[in-house]
């Protein structure tokens, strides 16, 4: 299987062990990506808050370019881009005037048919079946919160991705690993992503929610899609411990990088090592190697 | 606005249980529509004739809307769905001649779709408006009438 | 032929958009418009009194009145006509109201416009023919449809005045959801106190025959002569022999498997049973489903212990064909369920509260049976989750009614009632608890309503918050509801024990299917369409069928009892004559022209077209043509259509008719 | 969705034609409210910022801090009753209060958006390092995130020289033209 | 050719039939007419070749044959298939006529004045039923032909790919040269009311002069009459004197019953007919 790989800003710096993990895993599962040659960053929730043309024409160059690379799919594994990329697709299908100000703007006709998909559609598309076959390490005694954040499933009639309240598909492609996933409250809650820098207070308030309602049902760790996600999830566990001291770490992993440790990559290959959480200990619960 | 807009003429056909019923629904819920168009009241799709419709354009429509009931709710059961089987045909037949969907309309709209009435009404206007006079028509009917 | 044209000013309802004088003036220029006049109300007596004179005084043979839709006020033209000695059928109306007036707001538009109208009507009424109106003679026996509290009621007052009634319900036993009710508001009586007197009443009755466990299949015929077939489903039981001792259902070995639809799953049922104990009639239905026999092919528990050997495992279903000149239609209701978005629907469901994965989490008629003394848990209130006693309870309003994204945008009108009533019995039963109720409006009209909800807020404390939940989830035991109260603009959030959500009350999931069967419209939602909203609200299109509850609309007891007495009234009209006069628009075959294709009997209908011979002078067949049973045909007018040589034609709305009109037309536009 | 407007105040006439919202679409629930994430940091609810709009407060809309608390997670469309999507319109409000002029009140807010955007003007891409210095010189949060900075810096999370597109023309045109589009 | 006069023979002598309908040759030229034998003499001039074109169903409906015995018919098997559509039209009674079926190596159109230059016949191109479907005896046999490009598809084809405007001029040239002489209609099996709509007077809903409006409405309502009826045997384009392509008419609506709803006129006795039966999944996408 090809399919076009649109990284976005996010996995070349803050993100780098997503796309690091995923890469790797995605060359075990028999998936070749493609990255579109010179992308530009989607615009994220900066253009969309203040410009709406803007947060429009970024990712339909992007769309554009994929088209000429003739991707069918392509696959935006950071959720706010993925978000946006399909969003604008969207937008443009069904509002003439934009798109006509869009081809304004790119100086040419907006064409694209590129699918959009996210990392837990292009693993629902390896299979289920495919991925347990390569399991080598089990992940049994693991329990997972799997955490969806806003832009997977937001707006749901866009990107038509699951149930927008509860959403399973994660937890689904999971269960290959042989590990448990927990039933908890705040798989779609928003971390606040957009505030990551200018508001911390709130960014703080929202993450210990999250991280305390996994912990609250029994999580060991919690698994993201989505770089924003990672980092409030996962830098603002010190911040929070500061100004709650009793609160305990928990780790965060991508997506990628826990069906890495299922399929037998060790944690630096993985670049967990890259985290601000240790997850040592839960690497050591299955037996793998950092 | 200096130019004037050419206005027009529809002639539609419709079933007394489902449209015409409808199209009064909207006159009691007091939606607005062009008035370009005037229904010629039937019982039922399944009266309405293919000759029907080639007259009204004889008699110089622009534009001709045909709505009944919905599938399966036609006052008289299946009245409407041997007329949509006709229709088929008939649309197709008029495509090939030259009369296509811009002039020719179909609609279902039920006794409680007054809103749909209106924009059905309005897209029917709007269209045949964007298209013009049906001047070829004319041409023939002007023709006939000298020849006469 | 002398055409007179009457243009109504409706008040201002025409007058103001249409200028009547002016389509007066002009519509006398009209080619055999003999008289020409406006008149502020036409349908007023001092108005048809105009029509009446004129039609005396001007010797007209023919009117055509431009007013309001003919489906308002055709029949007072037509009788106003014929009351002046004119045959009804000689008058058209050119429907300049709903069809012109209300839906343009330019003069000279609509004016032109009312004009043409008239013009295509005078043009139709010069071809009409004096007609007779068609005699008919009418069964006078009713089919109710549906044993709910609707059903009951109109079958009882039908009943009553001397005439038969078949009553069809689906469950096996009549009694519809009122029966699973606790009590009502605003009295607080109780349900089954005072529903289960008419239920026996309904059985005992001898004009009354009970029809349970039963489905309409098939409606044929026309008002006043319906023959109705009828599924019977099999009960697996001989309903002669069965004495409903009782003795089957507590051997049944099924004890606690099945899902108890009377108790909404709050409880279970053996696979044999009565739904509940005052059912009507007291005789139980094996539910095949679940029953061993049926799915291991041993046990026949039941039939060991039936000492009247009542038992019939190899029962059949059962069609049985009715007669009836009226049909009354109480299909009633069903809530809004939320726990698994239904196939091919639009609803979403209410993921957010968590209905279906919390067990405390439950809906209107779950909690009736958690209050009702005969419910599962004899009344107490105590949670489904582990029978605790709830200190804290939630009640969320409007959850699927007026919500265009996740349900309906109507309003269900009774959950404001219900719910101040849940809060207070429950208020009633736990003294220590606290009751929250989430509202956006609260909409009570009605006798002593209003009163009821303050005395739920004022007497006994409920708590009512304006806003709505946006989600509910579950933490150390608690259901936190994350609210907004938006008369302070403060968040709100409550640890409840339970939570009830006041779910809209929506068609049956079959409604549209019994529709089509008999000819009913039905708006977006599913509800029976009445004929008008205000004037003629149990009536629908299709003649001779009537509605009554809340298959039309939700509405609650008392209005259902209303409307269902209303229904029975209508039937009795009709069966206050033996003929009904059926409206003449039928086809006729134009016999010399006719070539015996009969591609008019493949499109009939109503099977009304007859292939009728024709012989020689020597009395031999030599041909066959087409030939109308008037009785049957009902002028839908498909046929005439069909006909490539228009040999057979819709009186009423003949081709030349027609014809006329599609010329008037392009005159109105040269 | 209503194509029906008459709310008929300048804002809400604004936001219509812009978007084809009609605020008067909202009864007023408060759901949206019950379910923001960022509730408890607004003063205004975001039912109360859509009811200034109804009721032609434009300023008091406008200059309300909840427009920039709003994180755009959609939670308030996905379960509005009414279809009204509030993200959409808290997205309109921004954008119409930076073109009127109107100093967000959550100043931070709008620094780091302008720095981001800045950012991927000049090179195509997001460069994370330029990003927190540019913001911090505007907002003069020096300290900010120096628990985290220097590890990130460590772990390779933060680039030292930007990223660049190879070909700057079409990102800095797209820029160019929608500014210009806005008006 | 023997075959055929014995068969006849045979069956008039016995009594089978009361008299057959076939084809005599002309005088002198390539060239068959329409033949009634009626006892053995008249059978031993019978005959069959290419030169049999004419679809001699249309006799079939004549009030002279209609009810008087059993008639045979020669019949090629696109004549059965007009043969069938009139019994499922109540036309002819199934036990009132005897097919003699031909198998058939195609027909010839007689193209110039000497009736010398001929091609094969269009209705013989991509033909299927060269023996027919429904048949009392079958005579002859069926060889390999060599046939043409199917033109009339592609001139279809043509036609469609005009814009509206440019159809309706097509059209319009066509129509505008019809005289309304009617020989289509008399020559058509399945043109048999017994007052055509265009001879309606009341109301006139075609205007029977022959000018362009009138014929325009003429024709499309005479194609459509026999949508889903038309056999194609190409008869009434054969006999028009004014050269209009009637079969693009009757050929395209035949296409679209094939495409919409899988159904072709004539092909057997127990299909219901396309007008007088529906499908609830009959196509809309059309009606708003």
């Amino acid at each position: 299987m090809i399919v076009g790989y649109y990284p976005g800003c996010s996995l070349t710096g803050t993100g780098k062990e997503y796309d690091m993990s995923l890469r790797k895993v995605l060359s075990l599962l028999d998936v070749q990506v493609e990255e579109i040659n010179d992308w530009c960053c989607c615009g994220a929730t900066s253009a969309h808050a203040t410009n709406h043309l803007l947060s429009v024409a970024l990712p339909a160059r992007n769309l554009m370019l994929a088209q000429k690379q003739n991707l069918n799919e392509l696959l935006a594994p950071c959720a706010a881009c993925y978000n946006r990329l399909i969003g604008s697709k969207h937008e443009i299908s069904h509002n003439a005037d934009l798109k006509k100000k869009v081809e304004f703007v790119l100086e040419e006709d907006f064409n694209s048919s590129t699918e959009v998909i996210n990392i837990v559609q292009l693993l629902q598309k390896v299979g289920k079946e495919k991925i347990k076959s390569l399991v080598k390490v089990s992940l049994k005694d693991i329990k997972v919160a799997c955490y969806y954040g806003c832009l997977l499933v937001r707006p749901n009639a866009v990107t038509k991705f699951d149930d927008a309240e509860n959403p399973t598909s994660m937890e689904d492609i999971i269960s290959a690993t042989g590990a448990l996933t927990v039933e908890w409250n705040y798989k779609t809650e928003c971390c606040g992503g957009a505030h990551s820098i200018a508001r911390k207070d709130i960014v703080t308030f929202l993450s210990k929610n999250i991280l305390d309602d996994a912990k609250l049902n029994g999580a060991h760790v919690i698994v993201v899609a989505c770089p924003m996600c990672h980092s409030n999830l996962d830098m603002r566990q010190r911040a929070i411990k500061k100004l709650y001291p009793s609160h305990e770490e928990i780790p965060v992993l991508y997506l990628s990088e826990l069906i890495g440790i299922a399929l037998g990559l060790n944690g630096k290959e993985l670049g967990i090592n890259l985290h601000f959480v240790d997850a040592i200990n839960l690497l050591q619960m299955v037996k793998a190697e950092m | 606005m200096s130019e004037e807009k050419f206005q027009p003429k529809i002639v539609a056909f419709v079933c007394n249980w489902c449209t015409y019923t409808g199209a009064d629904l909207a006159g009691t819920s007091r939606l607005k529509y062009q008035p370009n168009v005037r229904l010629i009241r039937l019982p039922c799709t399944g009266r309405i004739d293919p000759v029907f419709i080639i007259k009204a354009f004889e008699k110089g429509a622009d534009g001709v809307l045909v709505s009944g009931c919905h599938p399966g709710d036609c006052h008289y059961n299946l009245g409407n769905l041997h007329a949509r089987r006709r229709f088929i045909l008939f649309s197709e037949l008029m495509n090939y001649v030259g009369i296509d969907s811009s002039r020719l309309h179909f609609s279902w709209v039920s006794a409680s779709e007054g809103k749909k009435w209106v924009d059905v009404i309005n897209e029917v206007i709007d269209t045949v408006r964007e298209v013009g006079p049906f001047k070829k028509y004319q041409k023939i009917n002007k023709e006939f009438v000298l020849h006469e | 032929m002398k055409i007179g044209v009457f243009v109504c000013h409706c008040g201002e309802n025409i007058g103001k958009t249409v200028d009547c004088a002016t389509v007066a003036q002009r519509a006398a220029k009209i080619p055999g418009v003999a008289y020409s006049v406006d008149n502020k109300y036409m349908c007023s007596d001092p108005g048809q009194n105009v029509i009446k004179n004129a039609i005396r005084e001007k010797k007209l043979d023919a009117v055509v009145v431009a007013s309001c839709s003919p489906h308002m006020h055709e029949k007072t033209f037509r009788k106003a006509a014929a009351d002046a000695g004119i045959n009804k059928y000689l008058c058209e109306i050119a429907n300049v109201r709903e069809q012109c007036s209300w839906v343009h707001d330019n003069i000279p538009d609509a004016t032109d416009k009312a004009l043409d109208l008239v013009r295509i009507a005078v043009e139709k009424v010069k071809r009409n023919i004096p007609l007779t109106a068609i005699r008919v003679p009418v069964t006078k026996r009713a089919l109710v449809i549906g044993g709910g509290i609707s059903g009951i009621q109109a079958a009882l007052d039908i009943a009553n005045s001397g005439f038969e009634v078949v009553l069809v319900e689906k469950e096996p036993s009549i009694g519809g959801h009122m029966s699973q009710l606790s009590e009502t508001f605003p009295t607080l009586d109780c349900s089954q106190c005072i529903l289960t007197p008419r239920m026996v009443e309904v059985y005992q009755h001898p004009k009354i025959k009970l029809l349970t466990y039963s489905e309409v299949e098939k409606v044929e015929g026309f008002i006043g002569n319906f023959t109705v077939t009828i599924k019977k489903k099999a009960r697996s039981i001989d309903e002669e022999k069965c004495t409903g001792c009782g003795l089957c259902i507590q051997k049944c070995p099924i004890k606690k498997k099945a899902f108890n639809e009377f108790e909404e799953g709050l409880a279970t049922r053996p696979a044999i049973y009565v739904p509940f104990p005052q059912a009507v009639p007291n005789i139980p239905v094996i539910d095949r489903s679940v029953c061993t026999y049926y799915q291991t092919g041993k046990c026949q528990m039941c039939l060991k212990v039936c000492g009247r050997e009542a038992i019939l495992f190899e029962q059949q279903d059962t069609l049985v064909t009715e007669e009836v000149g009226s049909i009354v239609i109480a299909t009633g209701y069903k809530l809004y369920s939320i726990d698994k978005k239904p196939e091919d629907s639009e609803i979403k469901g209410y993921g957010e509260y968590g209905y279906g994965k919390y067990k405390d989490v439950i809906d209107g008629l779950q909690f009736e049976r958690i209050a009702s003394a005969s419910g599962p848990t004899n009344g107490e209130i105590l949670r489904p989750s582990d029978k605790t006693q709830p200190k804290k309870i939630v009640f969320i309003q409007c959850v699927g009614s007026r919500d265009e994204q996740k349900g309906f945008s109507y309003c269900s009108k009774i959950c404001c009632m219900y719910t101040a009533k849940h809060a207070m019995l429950y208020k009633h039963k736990v003294h220590d608890g606290e009751a929250y109720v989430f509202y956006m409006d609260i909409r009570a009209g009605g006798k002593m309503y209003e009163e009821f909800v303050r005395r739920a807020i004022e007497e006994d404390g409920v708590k009512y918050i304006r806003g709505r939940v946006s989600k509910i989830y579950r933490q150390n035991g608690k259901y936190i509801v994350k609210g907004e109260d938006t008369i302070a603009g403060m968040p709100v959030v409550i640890d409840a024990d339970m939570v009830v959500l006041a779910t809209a009350m929506v068609a049956q999931p079959n409604a549209s299917k019994l529709a089509q069967t008999i000819g009913v419209p039905y708006d977006k939602y599913g509800f029976y369409q009445e004929v008008h909203p205000k004037l003629r609200p149990v009536e629908v299109s299709t003649a001779g069928v009537f509605l009554a509850g809340a298959c039309q609309s939700p509405k609650d007891i008392p209005e259902s009892v209303a409307m269902a007495s209303a229904a029975a009234a209508k039937s009795l009209v009709l069966f206050g004559s033996d003929y009904l006069e059926r409206e003449p628009t039928v086809a006729v075959v134009n016999e010399a022209n006719c070539a015996g294709c009969f591609y008019c009997l493949k499109v009939c209908p109503y099977n009304a077209i007859e292939k009728k011979e024709v012989k020689n002078k020597l009395g031999e067949i030599i041909d066959y043509i087409a030939h109308v049973n008037a009785g049957l045909c009902q002028g839908c007018g498909t046929c005439n259509a069909t006909c490539p040589s228009k040999s057979i034609e819709l009186i009423g709305f003949n081709d030349e008719q027609i014809y006329a009109e599609i010329n008037a037309f392009s005159e109105s536009f040269v | 969705m209503s194509t029906h407007h008459s709310a008929n105040t300048t804002l809400s006439n604004e936001i219509f034609s812009n978007t084809s919202l009609n605020v008067l679409q909202c009864y007023q629930c408060g759901k949206c409210s019950a379910g923001c994430p960022v509730r408890n940091f607004m003063i205004d609810a975001p039912n109360q910022v859509v009811r200034y709009v109804q009721l032609g407060f434009d300023d008091k809309a406008l200059t309300s801090s909840t427009i920039w608390i709003c994180a755009s997670c959609q939670t308030c469309s996905t379960r509005c009753p009414q279809n009204f999507d509030i993200a959409k319109f808290m997205d309109a409000m921004r954008e119409t209060a930076l073109n009127k002029g109107i100093k967000p009140s959550e100043k931070d807010s709008m620094e780091f958006h302008k720095a981001f955007l800045n950012q991927i003007e000049n090179h195509g891409r997001a460069y994370e390092l330029g990003l927190v210095r540019d913001y911090k010189l505007k907002t003069l949060n020096l300290m900010q995130d120096v628990e985290v900075a220097p590890e990130m810096l460590m772990k390779g999370k933060l680039n030292i020289l930007p990223h660049n597109v190879k070909d700057k023309k079409p990102v800095k045109k797209i820029f160019a033209k929608s500014k210009g589009g806005r008006k | 050719m023997n075959e055929l006069r014995e068969k006849a023979k045979e069956l008039l002598l016995n009594n089978t039939v009361k008299l057959i309908i076939g084809y005599a040759n002309g005088n002198g030229h390539n060239r068959t007419y329409p033949f009634i034998a009626r006892n053995a003499a008249d059978a031993n001039r019978l005959v069959f070749n290419e030169y049999c074109v004419n679809n001699l169903a249309v006799y079939l409906t004549r009030k002279e044959f209609k009810g008087k015995g059993i008639i045979g018919i020669v019949a090629k098997g696109c004549d059965v298939k007009a043969i069938i559509q009139l019994i499922q039209e109540n036309q002819i009674n199934k036990d009132e006529v005897y097919i003699i079926g031909m198998n058939c190596n195609g027909a010839v159109n007689q193209l110039d004045n000497s009736f010398e230059k001929t091609t094969l016949a269009q209705k013989c191109i991509n033909c299927t039923v060269r023996t027919p479907a429904l048949y009392h005896a079958l005579i002859g046999t069926t060889k390999d032909i060599e046939e043409p490009a199917d033109t009339l598809g592609e001139k279809i084809k043509e036609v469609e790919k005009l814009n509206a405007d440019s159809r309706w001029d097509f059209w319009e040239a066509q129509f505008e040269k019809c005289i309304k002489c009617y020989a289509c209609r008399q020559v058509c099996p399945l043109c048999y009311c017994e007052q055509c709509i265009v001879d309606k007077t009341v109301p006139r809903w075609i205007e029977s002069s022959a000018h362009t409006r009138g014929n325009f409405s003429w024709n499309i309502i005479r194609a459509f009459h026999l949508s889903g009826r038309c056999i194609g045997c190409g008869e009434c384009e054969r006999v028009c004197p004014m050269d209009i392509p009637l079969s693009m008419l009757n050929r395209k609506m035949s296409i679209i019953a094939k495409k919409e709803f899988d159904y072709s006129a004539g092909v057997s006795l127990d299909s219901p007919t396309l007008v007088g039966t529906y499908n609830m999944k009959d196509r809309q996408d059309f009606i708003k």
